[in-house]
């Protein structure tokens, strides 16, 4: 057993760091108190990230991208939640898909959408999944209601595949140059059997951007509704094969959890709570309160306790399942990893907050806003759905 | 005799309120043209038509004008105000509490009728305390003296029979609106902590007296700090205000206000704007439950959303009969001395269940709607904040509780 | 109108209660040599000496010999002997509910007439119900229709005028001390569930009435079960056991108890012995936590120790709070129909919460106690494992909440 | 980064897992219902497990023990854990004082205490610290009453100490062979100045064993009082030297916290934890209610997830703490794994009696049992006073 990281580990968490502490920390509180969906998203950050290898860090080195394992994905991508977790995931969101393309699409396809990729540090990309009355349905699809799960219709004509429907809460989806997009490719079965996977360039006719989601947490990262009409695909762009449902095609499901989807976001807690942990501690020390050092309270010792204690179980956690990932063990870790870090991530940052306190009748922002990035985990990883389908993979 | 019959009254005026919340205010209060953006002014419309309903002068004494209603009324009343929109409910809870602990309690018979008809008669006319308690940083000083060296109050300094005062109050609730301050500063200058402080009555446009811009979405240095409140609020700063010595509320040396037992009903209340703020959440997470479909089935009926539900209403109903209890001994002195209420600082029990609790539902609220929670434009976002804000208060963290545990503890200063 | 004055009645009658329970119950109650064994035999003495002060026959009404009380001042009297030893409250408070419900509400004249002045004189008179009630799996049914299929009840066959009974019933409660019987058994064959059963009234001595072996410490095959209730249970067993017509407890074919509606008083009475167990181990915590020093001073004096001594009184005075109301509603219907009260489930709101805080209050209490909290032979450790009876039971579980759930969605079977 | 198990350490915990399945969990439940303090205790699992290596695993392979690296010792506690919590204490209690006489004794005192320990099955070790009047004020002493703590007082005569007083709640105080006692050689300062740490072997004049404790849980784990009425120890007997203080005598403080102590009880919780995830698993998927697998109902569901999740969670922080410790790491892990144990034992064993629920108003006593085991760490490994005191360690 060895936890130490090697050097090429090491030299990205070092990166990753400066430029969370150079870049991201210090533009993060701003962008997120500008009003509105969009306006938060800077592509200037997008393409600094990307010149440091960010945007394409999980990219095979076969196709030219640094082609980092698991572990070092997990510590870039809680290095940068360090400095603000959106920006973060607006950087990961992207690992995902070059994880999918490498897994599952054809010399052809990535000659066409690989390439352009690491070419273009302005190019990134999305999965449309869910849809106004089909969320958790597409998680863990319902045996009595085959019907049931997404609905944009897909209908083959010739070679070309034809689009119709919209997808809501689309990551990247304002900003995106390419989408994986679910679709039905039969309706009249579940979606594991009529489902298929199709890849939908920026700018393909028929296909625009709706509403852009004004959020809460996460408000640097974009979720943008996106609208098919007539949309028209060629048959080259299928993932996998038509009707195998989206999880297969994406080969996403060979360890016991989405591969890398549920590490996403347990890592990138991590780094929230490493955040909330320093800032807090930070606080209690520098801080009185009542003619007493914060730190001089139990009340306030018990807290910082509590949150560098389940940093650090998180930390433990979130690196022991990135290892398994690396190493083809399969397990239900990442899921369970994935709902754990939605447990901590509110516990850890709600303690920062009753650290720092009131005055004046306001609250420290950067506590609030960690508090509000951290609510977004309530229902991308935490919620019954997520919880229930992940003892199916149990032995 | 134990009866938890309400009146006719009662039930009537609760009736009103709620309709009043849920067809006047609500529509307005969470339309997302509102809920957007980051800066939430008064609705001020709303503000004067629940005055008209005679909720700004509930408390205050019918003989003064006001409906001379009990505190647990007032409870009852706020809460519903509260589901329909929580800064209104904080101003009117704040303005209708201290309508009757000034002009009821404090005033002279000369002040009362200087002020009260103006108070009793203008739908636009809010009050404001600012001023510390000694509650201030009672929790943190856990069986220890009462830490009062940051107790920074304005100077009054006395000329001929008049009083001129200088000095900066931050956070003064209620102030944008307020036509009427009990203005707390120090007149004995020998003096420290709250020793040597007295009370004056400074009309708002009495020269002297500036109320600044009020607290808005975000604030300090670069932005580092955002609103965390609820009502309105904004600094007043005193500059050469001279006042005379018809405007100390009580006597020059002693602070009525400041020992905070007239003001628990202000806490007392404000546990029931709280319990709104838990009931619109719990609402909106009923009726979506029961619409929103997954899993072949609406999700009110997944038992882990039932469990949700269940728990919501299990924390309401027990907020509710706590905050309504410590309301009702506020009125009712005889019960604790009688012993059929204990001795405990149930205002204090009210008001740290109550914000826990409230915090605890505006979260399990959130879960119910998934994705829906976190987005701006939704209401159940802005119910969580809530929350926070009600759950991380200076009066509703853990410090708190410390103060229970001094009164279980027999432990006196 | 709202009032929770309590009569000097009921004043008075809780401090009897409170001094019996303080100065001759808990002596013997936490005694190590009782606390050390794994077997906890009933405490006979305590139990007649309770007898004698009126306790079992409180609920019974004054025109059978009884004292009338409500349920609101049963909860009030059981709580404060549950604080001197739970067992006892148990037993009590489950004949005093069963002798209001069986003499007052269920029997027919001729019935009272054979059993009441036998039950009213005789301080050894206990009752016991044992059957099933609708509810026994219905949170498990979360909309769903009542599972009934493992409804297993003796049954009874007709012999002309008379009925002979056969079968077994598990775990019957007070059946080690009960002198009277009301017996759930199917009386037509071809019914299922909870349909076609009818209730006998059976004395302690009838022929074919067996009450077998109270259930101990361990049990099952190897010892691979505990016992887990208060009070004191046993099986029992029909072996032709043969009945009149006039034994039936209204009439055949219809059981006023399976409903459960006449055995909510019996949950919110239990409710009220859970209290009474939280309070036990919260008056043992706070003179612990005055007496014992670390870090150089009272470990009360800690902010920790204050926190968790702050969160038992929170949750012990909610709890109270809430079972009172739950105990007033239950007399009081019209106050539901008037909408004083809401439509909520109250009984099971009452018992869930409150299980659900006192575990959490003699959890909390006992980490006051440092490694006392597990010595056998200080009482600590017996008020965590009661704690942890009362909140994992049948009806205190996570199922339970999901009645609560039904109500508010308005679901109906 | 490496998770993997090297074939020593899997080699002890096939030995171990065997030895709980065949030896411990079969008169788990039976010893646990043994009356009184002592009844519990036998010597012949004492001294079968003893053959097997696992009384002595922790003696340094020079001194003719096992040698096993913190990880082994961690997946060795774990595993004996799983069949019985307490026994696996009372065997993991012995390689504490292992690790305190390998680094801390002489060898003189090597010879006259290792050498028995080794050659006898029956031969089993503790430390006396606690007191009736001092429990953490040993472990954290107030720095605003230096007379706080352990009492018992010292007296050097001549080439002797002479020992009088009472230590209470000892481990294996009943049938220890030696003692490592906590002593007062100078009341007026401190213990850390006025402490010193005194060798008592069973059998010296003016000691004798007091009140056997009667537990609520760990039943089969012994703790007696310790008496000394002018008990006569030699000189040699001492750990270090007189007067600097137990900790620093025992050199136990050189990771960032008690180097073994704190991770034996987190292992053990871990084993715990393990047994009762299983038996609730295994109970759900075997069960019906209401006419349903209990595993088709939501609400167990959502009990057996969190077990497994917990458990995963804690068994990544034992194994990072125990490498950590292997390597010489410098962290406050040790502490914080010990708390964090704490917080997760009470809940796993709680939510495995949830789910085995009540049948004729009996429970599963096994279930109650773990529940009781679990209890003990309240005081043990997570009070305020352990979860303060690690805040020191933090950089």
């Amino acid at each position: 057993m060895d936890f130490s990281l090697n050097e090429e580990q090491r030299h990205w968490q070092q990166e990753a760091r400066k430029f969370a502490d150079e870049v991201l920390r210090p533009q993060s509180l701003e962008r997120d108190q500008l009003e509105g969906g969009f306006e938060p998203w800077d592509w200037e950050i997008i393409e600094a990230g990307s010149k440091l290898g960010f945007r394409t860090l999980a990219v095979p080195k076969e196709w030219g991208g640094p082609g980092a394992d698991f572990v070092t994905q997990a510590i870039v991508m809680a290095e940068l939640a360090k400095g603000d977790s959106a920006m973060s995931k607006a950087f990961s969101q992207n690992w995902k898909w070059s994880h999918l393309m490498s897994k599952s699409c054809t010399e052809d396809q990535k000659e066409r959408f690989l390439k352009p990729f690491l070419a273009n540090h302005r190019y990134v990309m999305g999965r449309g999944i869910t849809e106004p009355n089909s969320g958790s349905d597409n998680r863990m699809p319902p045996e009595n209601d085959p019907k049931a799960g997404y609905r944009v219709r897909s209908v083959k004509e010739g070679n070309e595949w034809v689009l119709n429907g919209s997808k809501c809460f689309i990551a990247n989806g304002s900003v995106g140059s390419l989408f994986f997009v679910d679709t039905r490719s039969n309706p009249e079965v579940n979606i594991k059997q009529g489902g298929t996977l199709i890849m939908v360039p920026k700018g393909t006719p028929g296909f625009r951007i709706g509403k852009v989601f004004n959020k809460r947490g996460w408000r640097f990262y974009q979720n943008a509704e996106l609208i098919f009409e007539d949309c028209r695909v060629p048959d080259a762009n299928v993932v996998g094969k038509p009707g195998t449902g989206s999880v297969k095609a994406g080969k996403g499901d060979t360890t016991g959890g989405d591969i890398f989807g549920d590490l996403e976001l347990a890592a990138n807690a991590l780094g929230v709570c490493d955040e909330a942990t320093t800032m807090g501690t930070q606080y209690a020390r520098t801080h009185q309160r009542a003619g007493r050092s914060l730190m001089d309270h139990q009340l306030i010792q018990l807290k910082v306790h509590e949150m560098h204690m389940l940093t650090e179980a998180l930390r433990s956690f979130v690196l022991r399942t990135a290892w398994q990932h690396d190493a083809g063990e399969h397990s239900a870790n990442a899921g369970f990893v994935m709902n754990y870090s939605t447990d901590i991530i509110q516990r850890v940052t709600q303690m920062n907050l009753q650290i720092h306190g009131v005055e004046g009748r306001m609250a420290n922002a950067r506590a609030d806003k960690l508090v509000r990035d951290a609510m977004v985990w309530t229902h991308l990883a935490g919620d019954t759905v997520q919880r229930v389908k992940i003892l199916k993979r149990l032995k | 005799m134990f009866d938890l019959t309400l009146t006719p009254e009662q039930i009537e005026m609760r009736d009103t309120l709620h309709d009043f919340a849920q067809q006047e205010m609500k529509a307005a209060a969470i339309h997302p043209d509102r809920l957007q953006p980051f800066e939430k002014p008064v609705m001020s419309d709303l503000l004067a038509k629940a005055a008209q309903l005679g909720i700004r002068t509930l408390s205050l004494s019918e003989a003064s004008g006001g409906s001379g209603s009990d505190t647990l009324t007032t409870c009852m009343l706020i809460e519903e105000l509260a589901v329909g929109e929580v800064d209104v409910a904080t101003i009117l809870g704040t303005t209708a509490v201290l309508g009757h602990t000034l002009f009821d309690r404090l005033m002279s018979e000369a002040q009362k009728a200087k002020y009260v008809s103006a108070f009793a008669g203008d739908d636009d006319y809010h009050l404001a305390f600012a001023g510390v308690t000694r509650e201030t940083h009672l929790g943190w000083n856990y069986y220890e003296d009462a830490y009062e060296d940051d107790v920074s109050v304005p100077t009054a300094e006395k000329k001929g029979n008049d009083w001129v005062l200088n000095g900066r109050i931050e956070a003064v609730s209620n102030a944008p609106l307020a036509k009427l301050f009990a203005v707390q500063v120090r007149t004995d200058p020998q003096s420290k902590g709250l020793e040597g402080l007295s009370t004056f009555l400074i009309a708002r446009d009495h020269p002297g007296l500036i109320v600044e811009k009020t607290i808005g979405a975000f604030g300090g240095e670069q932005n580092s700090m955002t609103r965390w409140h609820h009502g309105t609020a904004a600094p007043i700063t005193l500059k050469n205000c001279q006042l005379s010595a018809s405007d100390v509320l009580g006597v020059v040396g002693q602070c009525p206000l400041a020992s905070g037992a007239l003001l628990q009903r202000l806490s007392v209340v404000n546990a029931a704007v709280a319990l709104g703020v838990g009931r619109a959440s719990y609402d909106a997470a009923v009726d979506y439950a029961k619409m929103r479909r997954q899993g072949g089935r609406n999700i009110m009926e997944h038992q882990a959303i039932g469990t949700k539900i269940a728990d919501c209403t299990i924390k309401l109903e027990l907020s509710r009969n706590m905050v309504w209890k410590a309301a009702w001994s506020l009125d009712h002195p005889e019960a604790i001395s009688d012993r059929s209420l204990s001795t405990l600082p149930l205002a204090v029990i009210a008001r740290v269940s109550t914000a826990q609790a409230v915090h605890e539902v505006t979260l399990l609220a959130a879960e119910c709607f998934g994705a829906m929670g976190v987005m701006r434009d939704m209401p159940l976002q802005k119910y969580v904040n809530d929350g926070f804000i009600i759950a991380h208060s200076d009066d509703t963290d853990g410090a708190a509780k410390l103060l229970i545990a001094e009164s279980v503890a027999g432990f006196e200063r």
